[in-house]
């Protein structure tokens, strides 16, 4: 059982500020959970609670059945791997992996048996004796995550662990950790401020804002059912975009558009959320929703991106496609059927459920 | 682009001037130390004279106490230099890592200690000494050795420890190191060029000090070398032979330890321990 | 994490009592300067004696040549410290930013000098100055100091300005400046807080020394301060009061330039001049 | 006229180190033109050569008519946003702002007036009189933009202007200084290691590598001709698939897979190229031409991306639809009509042009 259990944690610092409130968090044996957020957002300070890093004002932190709240770091049975790296400059590769067993009294052939094999894993092999300055940051992250798996730990912590890697070695990075969890079924707690990293690597995703967990699901229930505007604007790249408006009578009216809503019975004001691929252009007989003069035009190759202002409001459409259009040219979008987002206009901003939807737990 | 480099030619031209300037000197000690009597003044510009002897230097071990005053200024500056650096290492990690009550008061205490200048200090000195009956004590000295040495080597450490990414700390802890252990195993080992500076400062201040050391030991056989030297000076006409060879043992054990150490020196001052 | 806390308590106990140990003295010294008479030692343990006067402050200005060696410290002291930065923040600039041949040599150089203990150098330093015919003049006791304080101050402001982004300079050139203007109104200005560490060095350096100007300096209406201070201890019987009310005064422009500067002090030593 | 022209130049550092190998590169009067290459191909290097910080060893550069090698930074009328901003601390952003036009000598009304319109256009109004570091990383690059902009020079250089930002702010400052393009119309030359920034920000783009000039070329046509396996392998993201083999009569035969190729006149061996996006799962009727198991599956909402591995070469599939596959699952895959590239298999590995390809000049 390593299972990770926080109940109404808090954390509030000296100076009276309250960086996460009230965390309430159950992290199951095996899963790989990703905590996302923007910077400040208390997701690192959770993570360095749990590994003991940090003390907890409140609450409680549980790994398997036992309270470590009062545990030394080292007596919680997790391992970490850190930003940046934190490889002891003065170890060779194969000490800095074999140093958590050492401490723990390993026996000596015993470490050197497990560090080959996690050397075998993570292509390691050539490098055991070099020191960490020797290496590139890839394989600097490598050794990290190497000094993590040798100690074979109820748990692996990762701190922004590809924030310094170049955007090449990232995505290899990324698909190396997804197979490494895959491998190896180790409970896993990953934070990154990237929404990228967290839809790709998570099997759930713990969405963060100001110290408050704003929702955890799926990825993709995430995507699709955001529960509320943060979320919704924070998923997704290029993000969402919203337009202010009301609701009346099952038709939304805001800056420059009309669109009919079926199935919504919420009256008054409101925002709509619509994510830049579910903006197409109208084509044939279709009949657009607005017509404006494009800003800015991308063409990636495969797809087109269009910046664009509705009443002064910055939209982005995706299409999928390669198109010829400059900047400056009028183009009429329309809006995939029933491909919207509705959100309250309260403090909360939590977003309307409607039959419109599909069912969260189809995937 | 022309200019610029007209300008560094003439920068280089005043540099080596002065290089040559401040190296001038010791060889003229040198020069000093090898003219047979107390020849001081020479039209003879070469660095070693025709007819050169090591007799002072020979002197210096038969007819004067020198091996002694050696023993002494060991004993003390050594003594110094443990007693500094071991707290020093300590101390200045506590200002680096821990944000306690009172941490920016004493940062600026310390630096407020390093502005008297020592003419004013001899008084209280022999005050203190007197009255902890430490008069023509190598403790006397030691003390306060310690305490000058202290705040440049708090600030050294504290600035090395700086440099050390707290990260390495948490993942020994995280490795199973309690505080203790993963300051002792993981910071203090990557803190050895800074160890060295603070070590090389310490022994420094005690090997070569003077004004203290006559102020606090008055017996010719607990001088320490510069008291010693200088005594060469005092009498009636100066023992300028006898002074220059003292003078060229007592700097080099200090050139040998620098020269050893160069490498820790450089790496210390200029860059810290880890690059990221 | 109980454990760490004891260890923290302990050692700011530690430290508490080092700082005392070295701010006591001072007080001492004010002490026996307000006690009438030549009065070293008493129980009395106030600060301020009951029988508190200001004579020894008023014989200092009336009887003692006092205001004449504060007019040579000062001029010596100041020549030497607009020497000491114009020389170092221009060489400092060279070190850090051109790749020119011998400038590891150069920077090697620069350590070396530092190796020498004063008493070494107390010889050539006589020679020297007899040969150039500069004993008892205050410009020998400048080349002096200037020379022994530059090494610190050059490796001082070459490690400033290495704080200091190239790319500042290269924008300002794009701009429209000369290489000399880039320095003069980019580089030098945010140098400041380095170039006040390396004035307030100079400054002290000259200030407090004793040695060397004990050597260079016979007259007495030459004497800078540490040598008149001496003298008052150099009389039969040592005039006490005098001396303490003359460190008193020695030191409290230093004092004032300390506090005064606090805040570029503090900067300069921690962090260097452009946060990224 | 504010063209700058490179005749065959060259930067060879004392060492010996050659950074810049006989460069030829014309930038039309108001074009937008993108250095881009991996670290070290030498684009930051050409970059400062241009901008006068970097002596020109062989060769000449010429802004409008003049030959500017010997002339002084401040001389050559152009103005650079560098990397880390490099606004001077000491100084207000009203004071960074004009200090080049003060440099000149210009009115102080003058430089109020054109201070003031900058700011406007970059929305710094507000910040005039604050100092550098009581700014956000987003305020200082626009006041870096600011202070090129009021000196109105006849070239903007800029070197990794957005790389210090994050993400998100990269994106938004992107469109600005597409935007800021557009209205101001002057030539500019801009470096990145960003291939993205790249194709959304570049008339055309010089493609570097090892100091030698690879390919010029405007977005599109990089991305559908690149010259060489390495073009086509740095543009586009994920990059793209690189199959080892032999072409036999019209037919590819590589590791694993065969592809009848048409109107192929190359014979013997070759390296196919096929972009993730071309890569398609074959449904229905459609023959696959591969079938593998999947190794890493990341689902992003609107597109999925597939990791597998052909004979032991590691592949990528871009799929723009969310897919429920699982690791592990046997997919078979079909290359799109005609949409694969056959490179040489010699040291230049230059694409072999062939007329499945739409014409270069088309778009």
């Amino acid at each position: 059982m390593s299972e990770i259990r926080l109940t109404n944690i808090i954390k509030r610092y000296e100076d009276g500020f309250v960086a996460v409130k009230n965390a309430q968090l159950e992290i199951h044996d095996g899963e790989f959970m990703v905590l996302v957020g923007p910077s400040g957002c208390g997701k690192s300070t959770t993570l360095r609670m749990i590994a003991g890093l940090e003390e907890v004002s409140e609450g409680d932190i549980f790994v398997g059945d036992q309270r470590v709240n009062d545990l030394e770091p080292g007596d919680r049975d997790i391992a970490m791997v850190f930003q940046n790296y934190a490889l002891y400059p003065h170890m060779t590769v194969r000490a800095n992996m074999g140093f958590g067993l050492r401490m723990r009294g390993v026996d000596k052939n015993e470490i050197d048996h497990r560090v080959n094999m996690a050397a075998k894993i993570l292509s390691l092999e050539n490098l055991l004796n070099r020191k960490p300055k020797e290496m590139s940051g890839g394989q600097r992250q490598r050794v990290a995550v190497g000094r993590a798996i040798v100690r074979q730990p109820s748990a692996f912590l990762f701190d922004e662990p590809l924030s310094n890697l170049d955007a090449k070695l990232r995505v290899q990075m990324r698909t190396e950790l997804a197979k490494l969890h895959h491998q190896l079924k180790t409970t896993t707690v990953y934070v990154t401020h990237d929404q990228v990293e967290a839809m790709t690597l998570g099997n759930r995703i713990t969405v963060m804002n100001e110290g408050v967990i704003q929702q955890v699901d799926t990825p993709l229930n995430l995507y699709r059912h955001p529960r509320n505007r943060f979320v919704a604007g924070f998923i997704g790249s290029p993000a969402m975009n919203f337009i202010r408006g009301n609701v009346m009578e099952s038709v939304f009216s805001g800056s420059g558009i009309r669109l009919a809503l079926d199935k919504v019975s919420h009256q008054g004001p409101a925002t709509l959320g619509v994510r830049p691929e579910d903006l197409t252009i109208a084509k044939g007989d279709t009949t657009s929703i607005f017509s404006v003069p494009i800003e800015v035009v991308e063409r990636m190759g495969h797809e087109t991106v269009l910046y664009f202002q509705l009443s002064g409001d910055p939209l982005v459409a995706r299409i999928e496609e390669d198109l010829a259009i400059k900047a400056g040219e009028n183009v009429p979008f329309t809006i995939k059927s029933q491909r919207w987002h509705l959100f309250e206009a309260t403090d909360d901003e939590l977003r309307i459920e409607h039959l419109a939807h599909p069912d969260p737990n189809k995937n | 682009m022309k200019e610029p480099k007209g300008i560094t030619l003439l920068r280089h031209a005043v540099l080596i001037l002065f290089s040559l300037f401040a190296i001038y000197p010791a060889l003229n000690v040198l020069s000093i130390s090898l003219r047979p009597g107390d020849r001081l003044r020479s039209t003879d510009l070469s660095i070693i004279p025709e007819d050169w002897s090591v007799d002072s230097y020979i002197s210096l071990f038969t007819e004067q106490p020198f091996l002694t005053w050696l023993g002494n200024s060991l004993l003390v500056s050594l003594l110094v230099t443990i007693f500094g650096v071991t707290l020093a290492s300590i101390g200045g990690y506590a200002f680096s890592r821990f944000r306690f009550v009172g941490r920016g008061a004493g940062m600026a205490t310390l630096l407020t200690t390093q502005m008297f200048p020592a003419t004013m200090l001899m008084l209280p000195l022999y005050v203190m000494i007197a009255r902890l009956h430490l008069v023509d004590t190598f403790l006397g000295l030691m003390l306060f050795y310690t305490a000058t040495a202290m705040p440049f080597c708090l600030w050294q450490m504290k600035g090395f420890y700086d440099t050390i990414p707290v990260s390495l700390e948490e993942a020994a802890r995280i490795d199973g190191c309690s505080r203790w252990q993963s300051f002792v195993r993981v910071t203090l080992p990557l803190a050895v060029p800074g160890l060295v500076i603070t070590a090389l400062f310490s022994f420094m201040t005690a090997w070569s000090e003077y004004l203290v050391a006559a102020q606090v030991l008055q017996t010719s056989e607990n001088f320490t070398l510069p008291l010693g030297l200088k005594s060469f000076q005092e009498t009636m006409s100066t023992q300028w032979g006898l002074y220059a060879a003292g003078a060229i043992l007592v700097s080099l054990p200090v050139v040998i330890l620098f020269m050893v150490l160069s490498r820790y020196l450089v790496s210390g001052m200029t860059l810290g321990a880890v690059k990221e």
